[in-house]
C-alpha cells in the first residue's frame, strides 16, 4: 500500500517532467522550424504551376465540351 | 393460460430491477443535460441513449451478441473509435495562435498537473481505505484532468475498462461544466490589474509552418515519448491532410462523415458500460468527485504557470488564458474571454487561449504516453 | 495444350450451370425492376447485383473468404447493417402526424394482422404437406407482411438466415406493389361515401412533444415487449437525433453517409444468399405466394379497423388511410392520397395517412419482438 | 403437427394482442405527454440564451478576424 | 533512478534503430514528393504518414494489436478497402468515350503487355541469381505495369503480401511519374505526322449503352475470367449505380464519404506494411527498377498497336492516345493531350485518350484475374 | 529454375491471349449492344410517368403545406 502511493509519487514526477519536458523542446524545434522557414520561404516551390496546370486543363474541358455541344446542334 | 404467463414473465415489467431502474433515470438525465442544457450533446446523447438501452431487461443489447457488445468490440476495446474521433479532431484544429506564440505551451503543460494530482488523490483514497483503486485505475481516473474526451476513453480502454462508462461520463460531464467550475478559481488567483493584461496581436502564420508543425510534433512524440504516438499519431494525420491542402477530399470527410460514425459508434459503445452492475458501485462516485478536483487543479496551475512566466519576461501573459491549457477544446478557451470581457469589455483574449487551449490536447497526450507507458 | 485445357475449364462458360444462369437472370431482371420500373432501386439495385455476383462460377464472392460473404458476415449475421438502416430511416421520420392524432395509431395496429395470418397459412401449408416450414420458419415468412424491409431482414437473420434471401427479395418486390396490390382491396371495402371523408387538418405538434415521444416510445417497449428493444432502439435513437436539433450533424450523418454505407452493404450482403442451390427451392415460390397475401390481408384489416372506429366516433376517418398502416412508408401513404383524390379532387389524405403508416412501423416492430421472443 | 398449428395459434392471438394493447397504451401515454407538454410548455427553458450566447460568440470571432485584418492592412 | 533509466530506455532516441530511421525518412520523403510535387496525394499522404508511424520504437501501432495492424487486417488482408475504393472509382467513371469509339479498346489491351514483361522481368532476375522471386512475387510485381493503384494493391494482397509495401508505394510513385516517363517514348516511336492526325468527334452515347455496358462487362468476364470478377464487379457496381440514375444518393455516397473513407484506411493500411524489417531489402530495389521498365513498355506496346490499328482501318487514330492505355486514369490521357498539342496546338485529344485510358482498367483486371488463378 | 521461367513464359502468353481475347469480344459486344439499343430506343420506357409521378407528389406536398399554413394563420 504505502508502495502503490509512493510508486503513484515516482509516476506523478517523471509524469509531470516529461510533460514539462516535452512542450519545453516543442517550444525550441517550433521556433527554430518557423525561422528556417522564414528564411527559405522565398525558396519553396509554391505549386502554383501544378495548379495553372490543373486549372487550364478544367479550362479545356469546358472549351472541347462547348465545341461538341456546338458541333452536333450544327449538325442536326 | 402457459403462454400468458410466459408472455407476462418476458415483459420488461417483470423482469426490470431497481438498479436498472436507476440506470434509466441516469440515461434519462444526461439526454436532460445534453438536450435542454446543451451539455456537450455530441457525445452525452449516444452515451445516455445507449445507457438506457443497456439497461433494458429481458434482451441482450450491450452483452452477448447485442449490437451495442458488437459496437464496444468493434471499437471501443480495440482503441479504434476514439482514436478516429481523435483524427477528426485533428482535421479540425488550427495551431496558428499556437505557432504564433509558441512559450503559451508552457501554460498546456502547467494544467496537466491535475492529471497528475488526481492519480494521487485515487491513490491516497485507496491509502486511506475509502476505495480500492489499483494503479492502473488510479492513472486512468487522472486522465479525466487531461479534459480531454477521446484521451480519457483511450486512456481508460487500455488501462482500466471496467471503469471507462464512469470515467466518460465524467469526463464529458465536467468538460460541459467547465463554464462553472474555472471562473471562480480563475478570479481567486488573480488581481484586476492582470485580468486586464492585453497582449499583442498574433503574428501571421505560414502554410510551410502549419504543415512541418505536427511532422515536428510526431518526430518528437516518436523520439522522446513513443507510448503517446497512436493518440498524437492520428492527430497529427489528421491536421496534416487539413492544412497540406492536396488532399481536400479525405480532409473534409475525416472532418465530416467519419468522426460523425465514429462519434455516433463511440457514444453508444461508451453507453454499453453504463450497466447497473459496473456503473452503481461506490467507485463511481469516487470518480466524479475525483473528476471535479481534477478539473479544478489543472485550471490553478495553468494560471500559477502563466503568472510564473510573467516573473522572468517583458511580454506580459494574461493568467487568465492559462486556465485554457487544461484542454476542453474550444470551451476554456471561450471561458477564458468571458472572464477577460468582465474586467475589459474591450480585450479579447480568445485568439491568445486558443494556443494553451490546442497545447493542453498535447500536454495531455503526452501525459496519457507516460501513464500508459508506466502504469499499464 | 494443358494450360489451354485449364484456361478453359477455369473459363465460367465452361463451370456455368443452369440453375446458376436462372439466377443470374433473376438478378438482371430485379435490376430491370428497379431501374426501369422503380421498384425500390435503392435496396433491389445492391441485391439484384449482389445476386449476379454471388452466381458467378469459379470464383468464391458469396462463400467462404468471398468479398459479399465478408460483408454478410459482418454486418447482415449479426444483424448490424438492418439496424443502421433501421437508425437512418429512424433521423428521417417525422412523427409530427402520428402525435397530432394518437388514435390513428390503431390502423397500425390492425394491419399486423397480415403478419400472423401469413405466419398461420404458412404452418398450414406445413400441415397439408404442401411445404415444411419450422415455426421460426414462419415467422420469419410472416414478418413480410410487415412491410417494412430492415425489420424483415432483421428478423429473418435471427429466426430463419437460410430464408433470408427469399424473404428479403419477397418484402421489397411486394412493396414496391403496393400501388397495384392495395387499391382493389380498398375500393372493395369502401363505399363511395366513405372514401369522401374529409379530415380535419391536424393541429400543430410542439418541439417538445417530438423530442419526448421517442423516449416514451423507448421506455413503453422496454417494460412491455423488450424483444423488439434493439430494432424500436435503432430508430428511436435516430429520432431524437433529428427532433433534438442539438446533435445535427450526427442526425444529417445518419440520414446520409451512414444509411447510404449500410445500404450497399446490406444490400449487397442480401444480395449472397441468392445462391441458386438456397433460392431456387420449392420454399421460395411458397414465400412470395405468402408474401403476397400477407400484403393484402393487412391493407383490408387496416381499412375495416377504421371503418370500425367510425362505428364509435363522431370524428370519422377515411377508411381509405388504414391501408396506409401496413407501413411501407411512404408508398402506402401516397396510394391512399391517390385512391381518395379518385372519388374527391381535392381531398388530399396524405398527411392523415402518414400517421397510421408511421404507426404501422411501430406495430411490426412490436410482431417482431413477439416473434424473435416466442417463435425463435 | 398438430401441435405445430395450435402453437401457431397461441402466438398469432398473443401477439395481436400484444400490438394492440401496445399500440393502445401508447395512445394513451402520448395522449397524456401531449397534455403535459401543452401545460407546461411555457415553462420548458427555450435555450435562446444558449444559442444566444453561441451567436455572440461567432459574432466575437468574425469582429477580431475583421480586426486583425484590418489591422495587418494598415501595418503594410 | 531506476525509473529515469526506465523512462530513458522507453524512449525512442534509446530503442531507435538505423533502418527505422531510414524508414521515417522515407515516410517524409513521400510525404514531400505528395505536398510538394503532387505526386498522388491522395494515397501517397496515408501511406507515408502510416509508414512513419508504423516505424516509431516502443510501441505496437503496426504489429500485434496496433491500430494500422488492425485497419489492415480488416481490410488490406481481406482484399476489402481496395475493392470499395474500386468501387468509387467505378461510380466515377464515364464509360461514354469508349463506348463512342470501342476499338480504342485494343490499345488498352496492348498496353498490358508490360504487366507479362514485367513478370517474365523478375523472373530473369531470379534465374541469374539477382533476386530470388517466386511465380506468385513476379507475378504480383508484374501488375504494377497495370497502372492501376487499387488492382496493383489487391493482387499483392493475394498473391504476394510480404512485397505489398514495395509494390504499393512503387505503382504510386510511377503513376505520378507518367507525365516523365511517357513523353520520351512517345514521342521516339511516332512520326510528327502521326502526332498531328485529327481524330472524328465522338458520337453521342444515350443512356441506355451506358447502363447495358456495365452489365455487359460484368457477364462477359462471368463467363470468360471469373478470377477478375471480385474487381471488376465493384467497379461494375459502382458504374451502375452512378448511370442508372435512380439510386443517386447511393453513388453519391460511393463517390464520396464512402471511398474517401476506404481510402485512409487503405493508405494506412499500406503504410503499416513499410516497416524497416520487410521494406528494407534488396527485392525493393528490384521492384523499383522493374516497376519503371513496366510502364516503359506499356506506353510503348499501347503507341505500336495504334500504328499497327492504322496499316488496317481508314479512320486514323493518333498513336499518342495508345500511350493512355496503360490506365493511370485521367494522369496518362492528359499525358497524350500534352504531347499532342506540342505538334499541333489545336489537336485536343483527351476525349479520344479517355477511352482507351478507361479500357486499361478493364485489361488490367483481366490480366490480374489470370494471374490470380494461375500464378497463385 | 529454367522450369520457373517456362511458366512465366506461358502464363503471360496466356494472359495477354485473354486479355486480347476479351477486350475483342468486348468490342463486339458493345458494338452490338449499341446497335441494338440505337433501334429499340423508341420503345424503351422512358420513366417519365414514374417522375411526373413523384414530381406531382412533391408539388402536392408544397400545395398542402401552403394550404395549412394558410389556415393556420387565418385561425389566429
Ligand atoms: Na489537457
Ligand atoms: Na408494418
Ligand atoms: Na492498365
Amino acid at each position: 500500500m504505502e508502495n502503490l502511493l509512493s510508486q503513484g509519487f515516482e509516476i506523478a514526477i517523471f509524469g509531470m517532467g516529461t510533460v514539462f519536458m516535452f512542450l519545453t523542446l516543442l517550444i525550441l524545434a517550433t521556433h527554430g522550424m518557423s525561422l528556417l522557414v522564414q528564411k527559405y520561404e522565398a525558396k519553396i516551390p509554391k505549386n502554383t504551376a501544378d495548379t495553372a496546370t490543373q486549372k487550364a486543363d478544367r479550362n479545356l474541358l469546358a472549351i472541347i465540351s462547348g465545341a461538341i455541344a456546338q458541333h452536333r446542334s450544327t449538325r442536326n | 393460460m402457459s403462454q400468458l404467463v410466459a408472455l407476462w414473465q418476458s415483459s420488461g415489467i417483470f423482469q426490470i430491477s431497481i438498479p436498472q431502474v436507476a440506470m434509466i433515470l441516469i440515461g434519462l438525465f444526461l439526454l436532460y443535460l445534453a438536450i435542454a442544457r446543451r451539455f456537450e450533446p455530441l457525445l452525452l446523447i449516444p452515451i445516455g441513449f445507449g445507457g438506457i438501452l443497456s439497461n433494458i431487461p429481458g434482451v441482450d443489447i450491450a452483452v452477448g451478441d447485442g449490437v451495442l457488445a458488437q459496437f464496444a468490440a468493434m471499437g471501443l476495446d480495440t482503441g479504434i473509435f476514439p482514436l478516429l474521433v481523435f483524427m477528426g479532431i485533428g482535421a479540425m484544429t488550427d495551431f496558428g495562435p499556437l505557432l504564433a506564440n509558441p512559450r503559451t505551451m508552457l501554460l498546456g503543460a502547467a494544467a496537466q498537473f491535475g492529471i497528475f494530482t488526481t492519480l494521487l488523490g485515487a491513490l491516497s483514497m485507496t491509502q486511506i481505505g475509502v476505495f480500492d483503486f489499483s494503479l492502473a485505475q488510479a492513472a486512468a481516473i487522472g486522465i479525466i484532468g487531461g479534459a480531454d474526451g477521446p484521451t480519457a476513453i483511450y486512456v481508460s480502454s487500455v488501462l482500466a475498462p471496467e471503469l471507462l462508462g464512469a470515467i466518460a461520463v465524467s469526463a464529458y460531464s465536467y468538460m460541459a461544466l467547465v463554464p462553472l467550475i474555472q471562473p471562480p478559481i480563475m478570479r481567486a488567483l488573480t488581481t484586476h490589474s492582470e485580468r486586464v493584461i492585453q497582449m499583442k496581436l498574433p503574428r501571421e502564420v505560414s502554410q510551410a509552418e502549419k504543415i512541418l508543425f505536427p511532422l515536428l510534433l510526431l518526430i518528437l512524440v516518436a523520439l522522446i515519448v513513443p507510448g503517446a504516438a497512436p493518440l498524437l499519431g492520428m492527430f497529427c494525420f489528421g491536421n496534416l491532410m487539413k492544412e497540406c491542402r492536396v488532399v481536400a477530399r479525405l480532409s473534409d470527410t475525416a472532418q465530416n462523415a467519419l468522426i460523425n460514425i465514429a462519434t455516433i459508434f463511440l457514444g453508444l459503445s461508451v453507453g454499453s458500460k453504463l450497466i447497473a452492475d459496473e456503473f452503481l458501485v461506490g467507485a463511481t462516485l469516487g470518480i466524479l468527485a475525483l473528476g471535479v478536483v481534477a478539473f479544478a487543479i489543472g485550471t490553478a496551475t495553468g494560471v500559477l504557470m502563466a503568472k510564473l512566466m510573467n516573473l522572468f519576461s517583458e511580454r506580459k501573459i494574461n493568467p487568465l488564458i492559462g486556465a485554457a491549457g487544461v484542454s476542453a477544446v474550444p470551451m476554456a478557451a471561450r471561458v477564458a474571454n468571458k472572464v477577460g470581457i468582465e474586467s475589459d469589455p474591450d480585450n479579447f483574449l480568445i485568439m491568445h487561449a486558443m494556443g494553451p487551449n490546442v497545447a493542453g490536447v498535447i500536454g495531455s497526450t503526452i501525459a496519457a504516453g507516460v501513464l500508459i507507458q508506466f502504469a499499464g
